[in-house]
């Protein structure tokens, strides 16, 4: 259950719009169902009263349309950030990415989303409602007579489970109450794998992956994957390829676009939100923030505007790659 | 009409591999359906549906097509296509059949697509009624009875027994080798197709029409406004299309393995800034314009080619997968007027 | 389509006797490309080169593959080969099937299939070479020497007299740096005033030579032959231009006890002061901390007396922005701190003594007027002890000293054994010492007349403690020679303290993105074969900031780094390397990750209108590359992840290309 | 029929200044190490891309190793340190992946150490060959 209502970002968006501070409004927009909620451009008070929605699926990150947006508009235009969505907002403000100025930032709090394919899980299909009540979601089916009620808890998307931050790191105006910087556990399931044998990982990769449609979803709704052209449709690169032919295809696809955000990924999890596979990419990234956290210092990409990205950057004292085995070897 | 109980169903598809190779819908570690080999301990799934569609088995992601030796100087062509063995998808459902349908249209017209037409001869179908469909579905809209799928052989399954029906002599030839099948009257199916008519009816999206759209449509629907609203905020990601049954769009490349080069398609997805790239650029420039291309190939330029048949089946995976819930539905609710309101 | 040969060098039986040199030109013959295949004894000879040529014109080539030696030997020469015969130099490739094949395989078979390989991995490659031509930027004709000591001294003369000008920076209020404060000079024993003060006089009297003294460098932008400088002229509260440095200001001012650093704090100055009667230049300059008219407003004495009118309580810290060509690093060296070696009493008692203070107490223009007594009650010494590598050659004890040999001391200790015996013979002198080292133009000769003629007593030994006793100094010390200890009462200890590069020398390194070594000396380009150059395009070293080094040698060098100035500064244009990065600007989206990874600030970024493929327009920030200051390493090749940035002569496309052929 | 020995191939990036005039000393000592090694000459350890590395992998490469000056040495002052971090994140990105550590490695080898240069080299191809074939990493397109 969200603790800022939607009537007060309406509210919020109408304001702004009607004292001509900001000239449309990137929100989420009613679909179909309950869950099925799609980023949209408002322009008008009367479209944000009829389609603009806030409820516990959410989970859409707006900084990346950012990129296109502020480039085609001339007014301002008002972007809610959930506080994960301002990390991305700093980090492509470091990448000079959009333009600040014509950004109007409302930080909005959030308790975390839910995860459909969790709430199916409890309920099953035909789910023709779903409502916020309290601490929990009811979800009517067409199955069942009664509605079924499930605690949002139970049913968070794997991210928020492991939510790093409540604390919004940009914004011009902040909505509700601040949250604080979370310890989170999010790194358990990358140290499970690590602890694994190199066949047991190898194994457990080799099933993900080949679950990969190469459908782009992952690179394409990545707020740190903004190239002109990527390297995968770039003919020239010697890497495109538009299908994986093999497992090697697989993995260097996601190695490589692992890599490319080393660094630059601000773990907000929209990988593998939006995968249609269920393929948890997450890990790859989580792997690579793990690494540098602990091999150059804790570093949170985005926490500020203009940081140097780690892999941009070096100390006469680091690592050396064949060490990176030892320690680790040490630490198990 | 014949039958064998729910706790026998694994002996039964033992003997049906020993007639050709058995594919059927299994639970994969993330709890999602995929078409997997049977083999002995493999469990047919629950779910309703696979994450990707059935076409893979006639249409694959990617597919040799020929490969070049190279020498030197010198190139060889070497010919890969080989005899195929006949083979069973069993378990799909109502919407993928019918995407059968769709693609043949595309593959078995002249100029025949011989890898296609390969595989789909030795393809035979196990169908299987719907009896628990989801919220995303909409085969209905077009025509797709889930509670009586057609295929070489269609199944039913309640809470006891597997009911088998063969359609075709294919399927007949099937299921005369199987034993442990045991004959019935169709009154327990007759049952089960009433009980899922009803639930198909309590749908949300029971009542979705096509009534707006389909051959002749194009002036209409091309310069409506509402599509940029509607592809706004697409990604341009594939997601749509890799899902999609009936989506039949791919690419010719070449894959230069040093000493050797290999020809293969593989799916292409018009919502790609490249697809179709050709010297002097590509068609569509916009995302509008390719988010248009999609829907409007679906519902409008499809079924004008094809005797009003729709490019969709409404298996509901779009719905359930796009990556900021764009879909079909959708577009048809916006663009379709007052029917669909 | 390249049109391809390939020269397959035989280099005598160097590579003809593990590698079928026949064979391997056959087997490139089909290669995709190739258009004519041979083999040849030498191919870097002229007949060689010759069959080269002649192929070039005969088959149309294109393209040149030279399988052969190292292209660390021979590529230059090949690409010489190419360009008169008509190619571009960069269309050629050497696959080095000598170091890396013939010499370290054993057998004919495998070295045969690894030269073939190797061939095909360089055919692969010039299939994808493309012309490069060097890019071309001017030359700023001024040089900037940091640092006026006898190194800066020296190099900005030399420039100036090939007719550059040049400008000198002195932290200090006047140039002259150690040298001025030494007594005598080794092994020639001529005064160090006297050699070195007519240079500064050359320096203040040259018009090519401008001194910004009591200045720093503030701010390095730009490349070689362009290098824009920001310089900070600190207030010295006296108009330069004004002043005669005639002295009554120094004279008259009312605070005197400030200790005069010239003299190593073992005297003291006024608060206005002129370091020594030589400075140059010769103008006066008012210690802000001492001052009593800049401290609270009370006295302006110095102002009064003034007959100029030079001083000016008011005047504030200039910043002043030049173009130089060449930049000349000649910041020098100091003494290391003594506060970690207690066990030589430093701190403790006046009578120890460093060198550098016992070249001010013998020193005519010192402390005391060159009288040798004892600093702590004015009395004569008679017995001296010489300590020889403080804090140099510090195996172990590095978070004190040093662990490199400073270089000079041996013979500095050396000339002040022997000046004491020489003046006051009555005092005895004790040297001890690991090694004494005196490799040198008559510098053995030296110390051995230090010895035999003058009597100094070397003894091979560490002292291990100094201890204040009444008037004395205790002294204990192990003979290793005679493997037995000594004590000695000493009245003056005095210390061969280990040195080390100016502190001003790590910022400055970081402003001139020049290198240094982990002890902060700055590294050369190539420590034997450019060893006056830093790797910095148009940074060059000049004297101790890149190595202990004595007054000869300082000079020497001094004027190598100025023939390397005058080199460049005396060409109108540059031109650069051609194998550099470029950015492709219709992929880069201007995140700065490549700015951020080059070493020489070579990437810049502009905003720029681009056509989209939907018939709009987008201005987009895109890199750009100063191909005059790109040394081509590649790092943003990588730090680029849309690939936007790519490396000319070793483009991403040429190496997979390799990788293929290799990996066929 | 003759079984033919499996031998590892081996791709070696080295850098221009340093391990590739260590490589080119190596050769001058006469200094063996195994044929399978063949080296690739960049300006700079830090222009070896990861792609390339992968690329070597899906060639059909057994091991990649990567040679540059050694630290605080780098002919451009800071390639290599930019190297050592790439390298050591993606290493053990591989590792993650559960494709063989010793598969991959990097080595700061001067141009004085022809000797190092030609041990290193004789230990890898060891090491890699005791792994036997890269099957977590292959194009099985590239085998034929």
């Amino acid at each position: 259950m969200q603790k800022i209502t939607l009537e007060s970002l309406v509210e919020k968006a109408v304001s702004l719009l009607e004292n001509g501070t900001v000239t449309s409004v990137l929100g989420w927009k009613k679909g179909e169902f309950d869950y099925d909620i799609t980023p949209a451009v408002f322009e008008s008070a009367d479209e944000l009263k009829k389609d603009f929605v806030w409820n516990d699926f959410c989970g859409a990150n707006f900084s990346k349309y950012l990129v296109s947006k502020t480039c085609k508009s001339e007014g301002k235009i008002l972007v809610f950030l959930k506080p994960c969505d301002t990390y991305s907002f700093n980090q492509l403000l470091t990448e000079h990415r959009f333009d600040r100025e014509k950004v109007y930032a409302v930080g909005i709090p959030c308790e975390g989303m839910a995860d459909i394919n969790k709430v199916k899980e409890v309920v099953g299909d035909g789910i023709s409602k779903i409502e916020s009540n309290g601490d929990d979601l009811v979800v009517t089916t067409i199955y069942e007579d009664a509605p079924v009620k499930v605690t949002c808890k139970d049913v968070l998307a794997e991210r928020c489970v492991n939510c790093k931050s409540k604390r919004h790191v940009a914004y011009d105006e902040l909505l509700g109450e601040e949250g604080e910087v979370i310890a989170s556990e999010r790194f358990d399931e990358v140290e499970r794998l690590e602890k694994m044998t190199p066949e047991e990982r190898f194994a457990f990769w080799q099933n993900e992956l080949s679950k990969c449609i190469r459908c782009n979803a992952c690179r394409d709704v990545c707020p740190a994957c903004t190239c002109e052209k990527c390297v995968f449709d770039n003919p020239n690169s010697g890497v495109e390829n538009k299908a994986a032919s093999n497992s090697f295809e697989e993995k260097m696809f996601h190695i490589i676009r692992a890599f490319h955000v080393a660094g630059r990924c601000t773990d907000c999890g929209e990988c593998s939100r939006v995968c249609p596979q269920n393929i948890p990419l997450h890990l790859l990234n989580r792997k690579f923030i793990k690494d540098i956290n602990e091999f150059y210092g804790e570093y949170q990409a985005g926490a500020e505007v203009g940081l140097r990205a780690p892999l941009v950057d070096y100390t006469l004292e680091d690592l050396e790659p064949g060490e990176v085995f030892d320690r680790r070897d040490n630490n198990a | 009409m014949r039958k064998c109980l729910v706790e026998d169903i694994n002996s039964v598809l033992a003997q049906i591999n020993k007639a050709a190779k058995v594919y059927l819908p299994v639970d994969g570690t993330d709890g999602k359906a995929r078409f997997e080999e049977w083999a002995e301990g493999k469990e047919w799934s629950n779910a309703l549906n696979t994450e990707r569609s059935a076409k893979d088995f006639f249409f694959p992601q990617t597919e040799n097509l020929m490969e070049f030796k190279t020498e030197g100087k010198n190139i060889e062509i070497i010919d890969i296509r080989s005899d195929k063995d006949d083979f069973v998808i069993f378990g799909v459902r109502g919407c993928d059949v019918r995407s059968f349908d769709i693609l043949d249209r595309v593959f078995l017209v002249e100029p025949i697509d011989s890898f296609y037409k390969a595989r789909r001869e030795h393809g035979i179908i196990i169908s299987v009624a719907c009896g628990r469909p989801s919220e995303t579905c909409f085969c209905g809209a077009f025509g797709i009875d889930a509670s009586n799928p057609a295929g070489d052989v269609t199944v039913w399954r309640t809470k006891e027994a597997v009911y088998w029906q063969s359609n075709t002599d294919k399927g007949e030839e099937l299921l005369k080798k199987v034993e442990g099948l045991t004959d019935c009257d169709e009154a327990a199916v007759e049952e089960e197709k009433a009980k899922i008519k009803k639930i198909m009816d309590k749908l949300p999206l029971a009542n979705l029409s096509t009534e707006d759209f389909g051959a002749g449509k194009t002036m209409e629907l091309f310069d409506s406004d509402k599509w940029k609203d509607l592809s706004e905020s697409c990604l341009g990601c594939g997601t749509c299309t890799f899902v999609c049954p009936t989506c039949q769009c791919y690419d010719i490349k070449e894959f230069n393995a040093g000493k050797g080069v290999v020809r293969f398609r593989c799916w292409d997805s018009c919502m790609y800034s490249d697809f179709t790239q050709m010297s002097a650029g590509q068609p569509r420039l916009s995302q509008l314009e390719r988010f248009r291309q999609r829907f409007m190939h679906k519902l409008v330029y499809y079924p004008e080619r094809n005797d009003g048949i729709y490019g969709c089946v409404g298996c509901g995976r779009c719905l359930a997968k796009c990556p900021i819930s764009m879909n079909i539905v959708k577009v048809m609710k916006s663009l379709g007027g007052k029917d669909n309101e | 389509m390249q049109r391809i040969g390939v020269f397959v060098c035989w280099c005598g039986s160097n590579i003809a006797a593990t590698v079928d040199v026949q064979a391997v030109a056959q087997a490139l013959k089909n290669e995709p490309g190739v258009v004519f295949s041979t083999d040849y004894q030498y191919m870097c000879s002229q007949a060689g080169q010759d069959m080269i040529k002649e192929a070039v014109a005969e088959h149309n080539l294109t393209g040149i593959v030279v399988c052969s030696c190292s292209p660390r030997m021979h590529e230059a020469t090949f690409r010489k080969t190419a360009a008169a015969a008509g190619l571009n130099p960069y269309m050629v490739e050497i696959a080095n099937i000598r170091e890396q094949c013939s010499w370290v395989h054993k057998d004919i078979p495998t070295g045969t299939e690894k030269a073939i390989i190797l061939g095909k991995a360089a055919v692969a490659k010039v299939n994808l070479n493309t012309p490069l031509t060097p890019g071309e930027s001017p030359v700023t004709k001024r040089a900037l020497v940091i640092g006026g000591g006898i190194a800066g001294i020296q190099t900005a003369l030399d420039i100036a007299d090939a007719g550059f000008p040049v400008d000198i920076v002195e932290t200090k209020p006047t140039i002259g740096g150690k040298m001025a404060q030494l007594d005598k000079t080794f092994p020639t024993l001529d005064c160090a005033a006297c050699i070195l003060t007519p240079k500064m006089v050359d320096v203040a009297q040259n018009d090519k030579i401008r001194i910004f003294s009591y200045s720093e460098v503030e701010e390095v932008s730009g490349f070689v032959g362009n290098f824009d400088v920001k310089i900070k002229k600190r207030a010295r509260y006296v108009k330069e231009d004004l002043c005669t440095g005639c002295g009554a200001c120094v004279e008259k001012c009312p605070m005197k006890k400030v200790p005069n650093e010239f003299n190593l704090g073992m005297d003291n100055r006024p608060a206005i002061y002129i370091p020594f009667a030589q400075a140059v230049p010769k103008v006066a300059t008012i210690d802000p901390n001492a001052c009593n008219m800049l401290k609270n407003g009370k006295c302006g004495l110095c102002a009064r007396v003034c007959t100029a009118g030079a001083i000016d309580y008011t005047q504030k810290d200039e910043i002043i922005e030049e173009k130089y060509g060449a930049i000349v690093v000649a910041t020098g060296f100091n003494p290391i701190s003594m506060d970690k070696f207690d066990e030589f009493a430093y701190s403790q008692s006046k009578d120890v003594i460093t060198s550098l203070e016992f070249e001010r107490l013998t020193n005519a223009a010192g402390p005391t007027a060159g009288k040798l007594v004892r600093p702590s009650d004015g009395e004569h010494p008679h017995t001296i002890v010489f300590v020889q590598c403080v804090g140099s050659r510090c195996e172990n004890c590095a978070e004190k000293g040093k662990e490199y040999c400073s270089k000079i001391c041996c013979m500095y200790t050396a000339k002040h054994a022997m000046l004491v015996r020489d003046k006051y013979p009555d005092i005895e002198t004790y040297v001890f010492y690991i090694d004494v080292r005196t490799p040198g133009k008559n510098f053995d000769e030296f110390y051995r007349r230090a010895v035999e003629e003058y009597g100094v007593k070397y003894v091979k030994g560490m002292v291990g403690k100094v201890s204040p006793e009444g008037k004395k100094l205790k002294v204990q010390a192990s003979d290793l020679l005679n493997n037995k200890q000594l004590n000695i009462d000493a009245d003056l200890v005095v210390l061969a303290a280990a040195i080390e590069p100016d502190k001003s020398a790590r910022p400055l390194a970081t402003m001139l993105t020049a290198s240094m070594d982990t002890n902060d000396f700055f590294t050369e380009a190539h420590p034997k074969l450019r060893p006056v150059e830093s790797p910095t395009a148009g940074v060059f070293l000049s004297g101790a900031c890149q190595g202990p080094k004595d007054i000869p040698e300082t000079v020497s060098q001094a004027g190598a780094a100025a023939s390397k100035v005058i080199g460049l500064l005396a060409k109108d244009k540059l031109t650069g390397n051609p194998c550099i990065a470029s950015s492709d600007e219709n992929m880069c989206n201007g995140c700065s990750s490549c700015e951020r990874v080059c070493p020489y600030g070579a990437i810049t970024y502009v905003d720029k209108e681009f056509r989209m493929p939907d018939r709009t327009t987008k201005v987009r920030r895109v890199a750009q590359v100063n191909p005059a200051v790109c040394q081509g390493c590649g790092a943003c090749t990588v730090a680029c992840p849309s690939g936007a940035m790519d490396l000319r002569g070793f483009a991403s496309n040429q190496i997979i290309a390799e990788v293929d052929a290799i990996c066929k | 029929m003759q079984i033919k020995e499996y031998k590892p191939l081996i791709v070696a990036f080295c850098c221009n200044w340093c391990s590739y005039a260590g490589a080119d000393l190596a050769g001058n000592n006469r200094l063996n190490y195994p044929a399978e090694v063949k080296i690739i000459r960049v300006p700079c350890s830090c222009r070896v891309n990861p792609m390339f590395i992968l690329r070597a992998f899906q060639r059909g490469a057994d091991g990649v190793i990567i040679c540059g000056c050694h630290p605080g040495d780098c002919h451009y002052t800071s390639g290599n340190y930019y190297t050592r971090r790439r390298m050591a994140l993606l290493f053990s990105m591989l590792d993650f992946l559960g494709i063989e550590r010793e598969r991959t490695r990097v080595e700061w080898v001067s141009a004085a150490e022809g000797a190092k240069f030609a041990t290193t080299m004789n230990d890898f191809v060891e090491k890699v060959a005791s792994l036997g074939e890269n099957k977590r990493l292959e194009d099985l397109r590239c085998k034929r």
